[in-house]
Formats: C-alpha cells, structure tokens, sequence
C-alpha cells in the first residue's frame, strides 16, 4: 500500500513537472518526486513490527525484528541532495526572474543561444 | 609492307580520284535533270577542281593550311584501306574500325581548318556536321557491331567476301534489311546530302565550314570531298551490298548506289539539325536495336534464312 | 630501387617542402618536382623486384605486376603536373601545406597500389582521400571539395563495410584471400560495397558529379592529377574486384546476360550509362576545365566496362586505356591550365585564338584530344579499338550502342575547347599573350609523345598488360611484332601511323606545289557584308551546340538526388532537435515516460 | 604506493580550503588536478576497503586497469582544460575541486548507492558550470532533468536492494540476476534512465543542447570530454559488471544508443553553428559508445570514448576561444580564421578528421575496432548504420575544415583577403598545449597497437575483452 502511495508520488512529481510551466511548481514537483521515492525507500527497509535499529542493552540479539537500517542512511543522505538541489534550483529560478522578470519558462521562449 | 605497297596506295588514289569526280560530275548532270535543267558537263568537275587549285589563296595562319593537309593526308590514308574489289594496298588494315575513325582525323583537320579561319560561320557549320555525324553514327555503328558479332570480323573485305557467290540475296542488306535500310539512311547522313545537308547549308549559312576557303584551299577540300564520297560509299557498298567479285561490278555497284543516294536527296528538303539528331534517334536507331537483338539472339542472317 | 625508400624519401620530402616553402616559395615548388621524378625513376627500376613481399611498420606490402603498372600510370601524372607546381605558388593560399599534400597524397597512392592487404589499403586510399580535399579546397569552389569528400567517402565507407564484411567469413585481410568462402547474398553484397568506392573514384554514374565539381574547380595544378591519376585508383578497385574477389566465379550460378553474370553487367551497364552522362554533360559545359571532366566520365567508362570484362581483348583494351587517358586527360588539363596560367580564365567564352599565341600548348592539346576522341594515330585509338572488339565479340549490343555514342560524341566536346580557346579569334586583351616557358612546356610535350608513342608501338605498353593478364589467370591478348591480334581483326598501328604519314605526305607536297596563299588578318573574313570591329564579337564559343543541347535540357541533374538526400538528412536532424531538446523540462519528461510505459509493455511481453 | 581514497580526499580539502582562501583558491585547483595526476602513478591497484567493514557490507573502492584508464583519461582533460582556461577557472574553483573528486569517486567506487552520492556531486558541479552560459533556463531545466534520473536511479537501486540486499556491485553481479524477466526490466530502466540522461542518449538528453550549446571555452571543454567519456565508463562499469545485459533488454539499449548516434549525427549535419555542431555529434559519438558498451564490447568502446573526449576537448575548446573572439560561433561567419592561427588550426583538424575516422589518426583505430568487434559477433546491421552515418558525420567536419581554412567566394580560388580576422586564437603557449594534446591523436593514430596496448595493459577490460584489431595481425601474426 505504501509503496503504492510511493509510486503514486512519484508519478504526481512527473505529472507536475511534464504540465507546468512555472518555475517554482516545477521545483515542487520534483519535490514530490523525491518525497515519494524518500517513502519508497523507507518502505522498503519497513515492515510491520519492527523496530528501531539500534542497539541498547535491552535488543542485542539478531532475532529481533529490526527495521532494515541501511534504507534509513540511505534516505537520509537522499533528503541532504534533496534539499542541496532544491536550493540550487531556487537559486536558478531567482537567475531566471532576474533576466526575465518572470518564472514562467512559456513566456522565456527558449531563449536564443548566444 | 614494301615500296610496291606504296606505289599501289598512290595508284588506287588516283583512281579512285579520276573515278569518283567523274562520278560526281554525271550526278550533277542527274540531278540537273531531276530538277528539269541541264547541267553541266560530266567533266565539269575535274575543271572546277583545277581552277580552284590554280587560283591565288588567302590564308587565316598556320592552323587554317595545317588543318587542310591533315585533312586530305587523313582522308588519303583512309582511301588506301578500302579494299576495292578484294584488293588492297596494305593487305590486312582494312579494320573497319580503323577506318571509321581514321577518317575522323580528317574531319577533325577539316573542322580544325575551318574553325581557324576566324569565321563564326565556319564554327557554325562545324557544329553541326559534329552533331550530325553523333546522329548518323551511332545507329549505323551499332549495325556495323551486328556484323562483325555476325560474322566474327572486322575486316571490310572479308565482310564483303562473305557475301558473295549467293546471288543478290546473300547481300546482307537483304539478310538484315532493317540494318540495310540503317545503313542506307546513315549513308545519306554521312554524305552530307538533303535532308542531311545543313552543316553546309549556302543560303543559311554561308557553306559552313567551307565559307573562307578560296584557291588551293577550296581545292583541297573539293579533293577530299570526293575521297570522303567515296569512302562512306565504299564501306556501305562493302558491308551491304557484298562489295564486288572484279572491279568492274564494284564499279557498277558503286554507281548505282551513289546514284540512287543523289537521287533520293535530289527530291527531299531539309531537316534542321536537331531534327536530323530527333529522326535518326527515333527510327533508325530502334531500327538498328532491333536488327541487332535479332541477330544476336536468334542468329537469323548470319546464316541465309531463306 | 627499393619500396621503402620510395615511400619513405617521398614521405620526407613532403614534410622537407612544407617547411622549406615557408622559405622559398618556388624552391618548395621545385622540391615536389624532385621529389615526383625520384619516385617515378624509382618505381620504374621497381619491376625487377616484382614478386617481393615485405612490410614497413606495421603494413605490408606486395609488389605484384598490376599495382606498378597502376603506381607507374598514377606517379606519371604526378610527375608531369608537378612541373606546374613552381608557377603556381603565389596563387596558393597555403602553398606549403598545398606542397605537403601533393607528395603525401602522391606516396598515398604508391602505398595503395602495393598494399597486401586491405587495411593497408584501405589506410592509404583515406589517406589520399583527405589530403587532396584539403588541396581541392584552395581552387575555385569550397562546395568543389566537399563535394568530392562526401562522394569518396560514400564509397570508402562502403569498402570499408565489404572488407569487413569478408574479414569476418575469411578471417583474413590479405587481398588474395580476404574475400575467399563468401557466397550467396553475403557475396552479393561484399560485391556490391566493396566496388563502390571503385566506382565513385572513377566517377560512375551515379557517383559522377564530383568529377565536374573537383576537376573544374580545383588549382589548374591538380586538376591534372586528379584526372590523370587519382580517378584511375578507382579502376585498380574494379580490377580488385573481379580478379580478387573472383566475381565471374562466384556469380557462375546466377543469371548471365550475354555469357556476364548479373553483377557484373549491372555495373557494366551502369559505365555505360556514365559514357552516355559524361558524353552528354561534357558537350553543354561552358568551362574547358568542367567539360574534360565530363570527358573522364565518359572515359571513367570505358575503362571500368573494359576491365569488368576479364577476357583476353576488352581487358587489355581497359587496361590500356587507363594509361591513355591519364596521359592524354593530363596533358588536356595542363594545357588549359597553361593557357590559364596566361589569360587567368579557364571560361571558353572568355578566350580565343590562342593558337596565335601559345602554339606548342594548343598541339599539346590537339594531341591529346585526339587521343581522348580515339582517333588514330593515338593510344586512346588502340584502347578504344580493343574495347570495341571485346565488346563485338560478346554481343554486347548496349554497350556497344553506348560506347559508341561517347566515342563520337567525343569528337563534339573535346573540339569545343580546340575552337573556343584556341581557334577563332584572339580576344583583343590576349593579343600580347606569351607562350608558357620551357619549363612548363617540357612535361606537356613529354605528355604528348608518349601520347602518340603509345599509338604507334601499343605492344609496348600491351606487353605489360599480357603480363597482368597471365598474373591474373586470363588468356593474354595475342601480340605479333607490331600487331594486335584478336578473334575478329587486328590492328597494326605501326603501319596505321606509316599509311598516315604517306597520305600527309602527299597532300603537304600537294600543298607546297602550289602557289604560295597571302596571309590576311584573322578579322579578314566574310561576314556577309556587315562591319564588325570587335574580335570577340566575331568568335563563336558559347552554346557551341545549342540546337543539340535543347534536345537534352531538362535533363534531371544527378547532383539533385545528392541534395534531395541532404535535405532528407537535415530534416531528421530537424526532428530529432525540435522533437527532444528545448529548454522546458517537459519535453524530456515526456519522453522518459513514453520510453517507461513502453518499457512496462515490453516487459509485459517479455 | 597511495591508497585510491587521496584520490577523492585530496581534492574535496582542496575545495574545502578554496572556500576559506579565496585569494589564492586558483592555485589551489591547479595544484589539486597536479596531484590528482601525480597520484595516479603510484596508486595501488586492486579492492580498497573503506570504513573498515568488508564488502558487501562496507564500501570499497575499485582500481582496475578500467577505473585506471578512465582516471587518468578525466585528470589530464581536467589538468589541460583548467591550464588553458585558468582565467575562466579560477571563478570555479571550488566547483571544479568539487566535481573532480566526485568523477573520481564516480568511476573508483565498488557501490551502486556510494556511486549516486558522488555522481550527484558531480551532476551539482556541473549545474553551476552549466550557469557560465548565462542562460539559467538551460540549467534549470538540466537540474530538473539531473533529478528526475536522480530519483530515478534512487528507485532502481531500491527494488535491487529489497530483491537481492546488498548494493556492492560485485557482490550484486555475483548474484547472477537474470534480467529478461519482468519485474527486474522496470528497475533496470530506472537506473538506465538514470544513467541515459547524463550520458546524453536520445530520448533522455533533453538538457544537452541548452547547456552544450551556451558553454564558454572551460565549460564546454569539459562537460564533452571529462564528464561525458566518465558517465560513460561508468555505464560501461554499470552495465557490464553489474548488470550483464542479454535479451530484449539489451536489444532495447543497444537500439537507443544507435538511433542516438544516427539521430545525433542528423542533427549536427545541419547546424551552422560550432558549438552545436559538437555538441550533436558528442550526443551521436556518446550514442555508439553507449551501444558498445551495451553489446559487451568494452575495449573498442573505450577507445572510441578516448578519442572522442580527446577532440571534442580540443575542439571545445577552441570554439569556445573563437566565440569569444567573434562574439559568433557560426562558421560562416568565420572563415579562413585559421589562415592567421595554423598551429591551431592543424589542431582542429586534427581532432576532427580523428573524429571521422580518418586513417592515421587516432580515430580511425577505434573505429575499425569496434567495426572488428562488432563483425565478429555476426553483427552486420551496426557496422552499416556507422558507416551510414560515418558519412554524414564526415560531411560536416570536412565542410566546417574546409571553411575554416580557406575562405573565398565561389568561382575564385582561395584567397586569404577573405579570411576573418588576423587575431590569434591561443597565444603561443597555449596554442603549443593544444597542438601537442592533437599531436598525441595523431601519435596514438600512427602506432595505434601500442596505444591500444598501453590503455589496455595487457590484462584488458574487466575480464579479458582486449583488441578485436591490431594492426600487427596485418603481417600474418596474431
């Protein structure tokens, strides 16, 4: 089911960046993108009853029902991009606005290359 | 090849010199009187010939009196391969081959001449004597290529040889009477005649390439005329109509079918050249195609077929 | 002599002239004439090592009969035209790289016609490819060059495939065994590739048009080798063609026409065509370069339909023609290039009368175009007549139609450069004129007795070809002393020439006897009754055959096809531009998801 | 002997440093690719375990004669681009830093998620670089498109991970998974994807021709030739070692990467404008390289990846210098520029007709490799689509060469009075750098058997694919 939801994400982000035009949104969008694969990864690592990978005095042994940690760094390290490119891509539609005065890309119109 | 060789060479040129102006003078006569006059006398040519050759000449540079001697030398070489009668001066080079182009070198000292001359008529007329020549030659070749596939040679007098001894239907212009009736077409073509005559026409052109000559020149050129006459004659007359056992019936042949050219041309008007290139491309040469696919193919006239 | 010293001193002295025509202009102009003359001695003193494999580097080379009768032919060339080269350097926007690439591309073509295998081959003819389009380049016309590049490589490209092609059945490069246990379709299409370049070299329909292209418009000092030498590689890949890949034994089984398998008919036919093109290109041509391009077509196909032949006449007749042509093509093409050199025009409405001025260059050319026409006594004559003969004895009725009309549709181009530019009047800018010096006239003049040569002693030059023939598994074609003989007729060019001379003989003293004729003025003519001043009014050059031509005009023009393809080209590069690259995300996203679901479906499948 | 992990440390201190010293952060990135190149040397070759746990449970890095060959090709490019275009550099200093620890890091790494961290750090370094053509639209929509494949690759390594639980890649290869089937096709595509959209493969590249086509001489030089030849080896990596790739799937793959290379190819055949010009053909070369790699034939692939990084550097970078001489890169507008810049100028040339594939040069080796390699496995389609297009793709070289070298109008012959411009391209020294780097093109073309050998060291690529052709085989001996 989550994993679903994941997919369903991901698809909106598509969705999202393929139909608009604005700058911003489209920022959002991939966004979207990269929330659902976070979740996607998170469930894949998830399962129901486990727990919290870490090691105390109390759950030492094996048989214990972790969640798969890896998926956790894993996720972690993807949100960091994440947020590393969004910003990027806020400087860019900031450029963008300052050469165009607008965030539309439709009314850029491509831009003739110099 | 000996001295005798030579000394033949320089009689058959005489020969056929005295022969085909004289020839030339009684065709005047008849068409003279297809055309309801006179004429002239038989011998007026001989006399038109030696005038000519006596009068002072100009002359437009070297190239214009360079181009003359190429041309009659070109033209005389030429006469001295056609077997006349089965005999030959230089037994062996009568290459049809050979002769077809080397009568090429006098054309081409013809044209050269003319051209030199500085005369715009000239080069006129030489252009179109060249295209008229692509128009003739290559339907008339291509019979010319049935024969010699027909019969495995290229030697005019073995060509003629082999056409002999079977009576007037073993002429290969009956065997292959579409490529005779090419043949005689291209002969037409090749002489210059009506409806083949506009590289010379007077009226429009000014004679063409012979419009500067004067004096010896114009000699000249009367001269290979005739020995060009007679060699186109020759090679249709050897090819077509089995050439001649003795002299005397090649003789007689020869007038006939010289005769019966100026005839037919005595009566027609003529074509513009690229109507001479049309005609010869549409009739003649689908003509020709056929003649040789039938022979090739089916091998009908190689062997009598009658 | 040895090969690698050939090939290495030519190699060398191509870098030395680089750098010393940055000093000297006309001493690296020189340098190439040296340089072309030592490879021309030592190729000749070559022959006695025939036979000899070795290899530099990693090449290997074969010194094998055919490929230095063919270096020899290509080398000639080279040779003669490098006399032109001195004059010609301050015209040359880069004259040192111009030096460089002529005895690059020179050693290029050495390197071909030796190579053992087809790597080396293939190396070399690249080789020659890109260093003469960085030569053709410096002529009248950039598009000339690219033109020529795009053709050749056609052609390469798909000898390249063919090689490769072979190299993976036979498992070999080495020409003699490349193309062994190849058969059926894969044969057909090694066949078919493989001649390409062949064919595109000697500029075969439909491959002609950088022929006029390059010819026409490159330097006037290359122009001559082009025609003379490098459109004969072309030939050596034809030759390759049916000898080591043994065409005629592997198409046995097909469908003959006329006793000739398919293919090679087809090709055949193709040369045909080429004659009738060139012949009917070369009479419209209003440039004398362009039109003795045209001419190599025509000519291109004559010798490709003689060498597909492989019997005993019409081969030699091919062979021999390669030699002909090139020497007859290059002394044609150095002597307008002369007369450019002089009037700096090559446009035939644009000249006359040169004869006037430059005697010696308007033999040369008359020499050489009745060689190009066939007309006795010239080599052109001797191959063209055993051409004829191979062609009679087949039954080749088509061919022999097509042969025909360029043999005497020849006669009306090559005479248009003989009347316009040398003939009729002298155009009054041109009356000061000079003939060119010694040094330009020795390599035309040398050009033209070989020209004549080879028409009276063919057996001299045929000699070698019985031995090719014999190299090759064919029956030699039959010499006695002076005479060819073949199946129906022969040919004894010697006494040809002798009769020749007694009838000029005659008529010169018939000339002599008479009276002495008056020199008048060339403007001294009849004109009926009009008064004309201006020479170059009086001279009739351009639209030489105008009602011939109109027959003709609306004839499709190949170079159409090439740019129809380009266009094709350019819009699927439209395409694809406008189809995936913007500046908006969506277009790719687009795609990523087409791609995905198409994906997902044929996983479906799958 | 130096652990590999320099290789990636080294150059992220420096960057780190570049931050805080801005002043003399130039010579920090000169010093950096120095070391990068010098390391190179006397790096230690085999598995260097990272962390301290063991793989597939830690990370390693990988040097093999493959990873050795792609360092070494990225450090020089990187080393000559930053001295030419030092001016331009210097504002990126950090960035470039930045990115060459991430392409280090991209083609040393034995795992598949350690390779998306520092892939990302490379495709960020090139989203910034990509901001010297002043036209943030175009990077924009290349951090959009990066992403997407970023989310992408992220999603494919996932479901890998939940089937097989391990992301090392040999461990992954190990497994032996097959990939005809269903459910591993879709994961497989992601990562494609991934991989497509840096590689520049039609129908994924969509950025390309934005940022390509605004590059300045650093930028352009770079992204075709440092970026582009390590995408594709580590594509080569990905889809050789880790994924073996058979049946319709690599049928699919191979079929992209030569429709990229005939479409690409189209594409340039009608540009008039430099830059496009190569950036088209890099998509076609890219295209072919991708399908090479795709069909298992590594080593011709990677010979054709060298030569084409190689040229499109030297020409990168020389249209980059043109363009901001003329303030145009339409080569009509500049021609005969090399009359007055022949150094340059036999460069250029150089590097194109290697490009074509011209014998005796470089190119022409790599070209009949691959065309041996390809024979060889019975493939006749993709040898004919080559040369098809190898035509095409030497029509637009040899016409950009001629009109480069000789200007003038049609009808006259050539003359330098029609030639653009007498300013030089490059100074001497710069014009030096450049024509050695195409002399080596040139050197490799003439004794291609010892450059082939010297990339493949004898131990070839990735378990024994070494020359399909050597010119030695053509004396008879193997």
């Amino acid at each position: 089911m989550i994993r679903l939801a994941s997919l369903l994400l991901i698809l909106i982000g598509l969705y999202g960046i393929f139909s608009s035009r604005n700058v911003i949104k489209i920022l959002i969008g991939v966004n979207v993108m990269e929330l659902g694969v976070n979740i996607f990864i998170i469930s894949v690592g998830f399962f129901k009853g486990g727990i919290a990978p870490i090691l105390t005095a109390d759950s030492f042994s094996s048989a214990m029902k972790f969640v798969d940690p890896l998926a956790q760094a894993m996720v972690l390290t993807s949100i960091v991009i994440g947020l590393g490119i969004t910003a990027l891509g806020l400087v860019f539609a900031r450029k963008i606005h300052a050469q165009y005065d607008t965030y539309d890309l439709g009314a850029i119109g491509g831009g003739k290359d110099d | 090849m000996n001295v005798m060789s030579f000394v033949y060479g320089f009689l058959v040129l005489l020969g056929v010199f005295v022969f085909q102006t004289t020839l030339t003078g009684l065709n005047r006569k008849v068409t003279a009187r297809l055309q309801k006059r006179y004429g002239a006398r038989w011998y007026q040519q001989f006399l038109d010939i030696f005038k000519a050759l006596r009068k002072d000449s100009t002359s437009h540079g070297w190239v214009f009196d360079f181009g003359v001697i190429m041309a009659l030398g070109g033209i005389m070489a030429t006469v001295i391969f056609i077997p006349v009668a089965g005999f030959e001066a230089f037994p062996g080079l009568d290459n049809i081959f050979v002769i077809s182009y080397l009568l090429a070198v006098g054309m081409l000292g013809m044209a050269m001449s003319a051209a030199g001359s500085g005369n715009p008529w000239a080069s006129i007329g030489v252009a179109r004597a060249l295209t008229n020549m692509l128009a003739y030659d290559v339907p008339l070749m291509i019979v010319i290529f049935t024969l010699i596939f027909a019969f495995d040679s290229s030697s005019l007098s073995e060509i003629a040889a082999l056409q002999q001894g079977m009576g007037i239907l073993g002429w290969n212009a009956f065997r292959m009477p579409l490529g005779g009736i090419v043949a005689v077409i291209a002969l037409l073509g090749m002489l210059g005649k009506k409806p083949f005559d506009s590289f010379i026409a007077p009226t429009e052109i000014a004679s063409g390439p012979m419009v500067e000559y004067g004096g010896k020149h114009l000699g000249f050129m009367f001269i290979l005329h005739e020995f060009m006459t007679f060699i186109e004659v020759s090679i249709i007359l050897s090819l077509f109509f089995g050439g001649g056992a003795t002299i005397w019936e090649y003789m007689l042949k020869y007038a006939v079918l010289y005769t019966f050219m100026n005839i037919i041309s005595g009566v027609m008007p003529r074509f513009k050249i690229d109507q001479a290139v049309k005609y010869f491309y549409r009739v003649p040469l689908a003509m020709a195609i056929v003649q040789g696919l039938v022979v090739i193919f089916t091998g009908l006239g190689v062997t009598l077929w009658f | 002599m040895n090969l690698t010293i050939i090939l290495a001193v030519t190699v060398v002295l191509a870098v030395v002239s680089f750098f010393i025509t940055r000093l000297n202009k006309k001493a690296g102009g020189f340098l190439t004439v040296i340089a072309s003359l030592f490879a021309f001695v030592g190729l000749f003193l070559l022959k006695g090592s025939i036979g000899g494999e070795f290899s530099i580097f990693y090449f290997s080379f074969k010194i094998t009969m055919v490929g230095w009768y063919f270096a020899l032919i290509m080398v000639l060339a080279y040779s003669m035209t490098s006399f032109f080269n001195p004059f010609w350097m301050d015209k040359m926007m880069y004259p040192g790289s111009y030096n460089f690439m002529y005895l690059l591309s020179m050693a290029g073509t050495i390197g071909m016609f030796f190579a053992k295998d087809f790597i080396t081959l293939f190396i070399f003819w690249e080789t020659v490819v890109w260093s003469s389009t960085f030569i053709i380049q410096l002529g009248k016309s950039r598009k000339a060059s690219y033109v020529y590049y795009v053709v050749s490589a056609i052609g390469s490209m798909a000898t390249l495939f063919a090689i490769m092609m072979a190299y993976s059945v036979s498992g070999t490069f080495v020409i003699s065994e490349a193309f062994a246990g190849l058969s059926g379709g894969a044969a057909i299409a090694v066949f078919f590739t493989f001649i390409l370049s062949g064919l595109a070299k000697i500029g075969i329909f439909p491959f002609h048009v950088w022929l006029p292209a390059a010819h026409g418009n490159a330097p006037h000092t290359f122009s001559p080798v082009l025609s003379g030498g490098l459109v004969k590689m072309g030939a050596f890949i034809a030759f390759l063609s049916v000898t080591a890949f043994p065409a005629y034994e592997i198409f046995s089984g097909m469908f003959k026409v006329m006793g000739t398998p398919f293919p090679i008919y087809f090709l055949m036919a193709l040369g045909a065509i080429s004659i009738i093109v060139g012949t009917l290109m070369a009479i419209k041509q209003e440039d004398a370069k362009k039109l003795l391009a045209y001419s190599s077509v025509a000519n291109g196909g004559y010798i490709l339909i003689g060498i597909l032949m492989l019997d005993q006449v019409g081969f030699a007749g091919g062979m021999m023609h390669l030699v002909n042509h090139a020497v007859a093509s290059a002394a044609a093409f150095l002597a307008i290039a002369a007369v450019a050199y002089r009037t700096g025009t090559t446009k035939m409405s644009e000249m006359g009368g040169m004869i006037h001025r430059m005697p010696v260059t308007y033999i040369v050319y008359l020499v050489a175009i009745i060689s190009m026409a066939g007309i006795p006594p010239m080599g052109g004559f001797v191959s063209k007549w055993l051409i004829f003969q191979g062609l009679a004895d087949k039954g080749m009725l088509f061919l022999a139609a097509a042969a025909f009309f360029g043999s005497i549709g020849s006669f009306m181009y090559v005479f248009r450069p003989l009347s316009a530019v040398f003939l009729g009047q002298t155009f009054t800018r041109d009356l000061k004129k000079k003939e060119v010096g010694f040094f330009m006239m020795l390599p035309m003049l040398i050009l033209t007795a070989l020209s004549i040569l080879a028409g009276v002693f063919p057996n001299t030059i045929l000699r070698v070809i019985t031995e090719i023939q014999a190299s090759v598994g064919i029956s030699p074609v039959t010499l006695a002393e002076n005479t060819i003989v073949t199946v129906n007729g022969y040919l004894d060019a010697f006494r040809v020439f002798i009769v020749f001379g007694f009838g000029f003989t005659i008529a010169f003293v018939i000339f002599i006897v008479r009276r002495k004729s008056k020199k008048v003025e060339l403007m001294d003519t009849y004109t009926s009754a009009e008064f004309i001043h201006t020479r170059e009014l009086l001279h009739y050059s351009s639209k030489f055959y105008a009602p011939f031509e109109r027959l003709y005009d609306k004839a499709p023009d190949t170079m159409k096809l090439y740019k129809k393809i380009a266009v094709k080209i350019g819009e699927l590069g439209n395409l694809t531009e406008s189809l995936f690259y913007g500046h908006k995300p969506e277009k790719t996203v687009f795609w990523v998801m087409i791609t995905g679901i198409f994906v997902v479906i044929i996983g479906g499948v799958v | 002997m130096i652990n590999p992990v320099f290789m990636i440390a080294i150059p992220l201190i420096l960057a780190f440093l570049s931050l805080v010293a801005a002043r003399i952060k130039k010579w920090l990135l000169l010093s950096g690719v120095l070391i990068n190149i010098a390391i190179l040397f006397f790096l230690e070759k085999g598995e260097t375990v990272i962390g301290g746990f063991k793989p597939p449970f830690g990370i390693n890095l990988i040097l093999d004669n493959y990873s050795m060959v792609g360092l070494a090709l990225a450090g020089l490019l990187l080393l000559a681009g930053v001295v030419l275009s030092l001016d331009k550099a210097d504002k990126y200093s950090t960035v470039l830093l930045t990115a060459l620890a991430g392409i280090n890091g991209m083609l040393l790494t034995g795992d598949l998620f350690n390779l998306f961290i520092f892939m990302e750090i490379t495709i960020i370094s090139a989203y910034i670089l990509s901001t010297a053509g002043k036209k943030p639209e175009y990077s924009f929509n290349y951090l959009v498109i990066g992403s997407i494949g970023s989310v992408f690759y992220l999603a494919g390594l996932v479901v890998f991970y939940s089937l097989t639980g391990t992301l090392n890649m040999a461990d992954l290869a190990a497994q032996n998974l097959s990939m005809g089937t269903p459910e591993l096709l879709v994961p497989l595509f992601l990562i494609f994807t991934a991989f497509a959209i840096e590689a520049k493969l039609i129908p994924f590249g969509g950025w390309v021709k934005g940022v390509y086509g605004n590059s300045n001489r650093l930028t352009g030089a770079l992204f075709a030739s440092v970026y582009a030849s390590t995408v594709l080896f580590v594509f080569g990596r990905v889809f050789n070692e880790v994924f073996a790739l058979s049946g319709a799937v690599q049928t699919i793959i191979v079929l992209i990467g030569v429709v990229t290379f005939a479409f690409g190819e189209a594409a340039a055949f009608r540009q008039v404008k430099m830059r496009r010009i190569l950036l088209y053909s890099s998509i076609g070369q890219s295209g072919l390289a991708a399908a090479l790699f795709a069909l298992g034939l590594i080593f011709p692939a990677v010979l054709l990846v060298i030569s084409n990084a190689v040229s499109k550097f030297i020409m990168f970078s020389i249209t980059g210098k043109l363009r901001e001489i003329y303030k145009t890169d339409d080569y009509t507008d500049l021609k005969g520029v090399f009359f007055s810049n022949k150094l340059t100028g036999i460069a250029f040339s150089i590097s194109a007709m290697s490009l074509i594939g011209l014998p005796l040069f470089f190119g022409f080796y790599a070209k009949l490799n691959a065309l041996t390699a390809l024979f060889n496995g019975g493939n006749w389609f993709i040898p004919a689509v080559i040369l098809l297009f190898a035509i095409v793709e030497g029509a637009y070289f040899i016409r950009l060469l001629i009109a480069l070298w000789a200007p003038g109008k049609e009808g006259e012959i050539a003359d330098k009075s029609h030639a653009v411009g007498e300013i030089r391209i490059f100074n001497i020294k710069k014009s030096i750098l450049v024509f050695i780097l195409s002399l080596v093109i040139l050197a490799a073309g003439l004794i291609p058997d010892l450059a082939g050998k010297l990339i493949s060291s004898d131990s070839g690529f990735m378990g024994g694919d070494g020359p399909a052709f050597t010119m030695s085989q053509l004396k008879g001996g193997e």
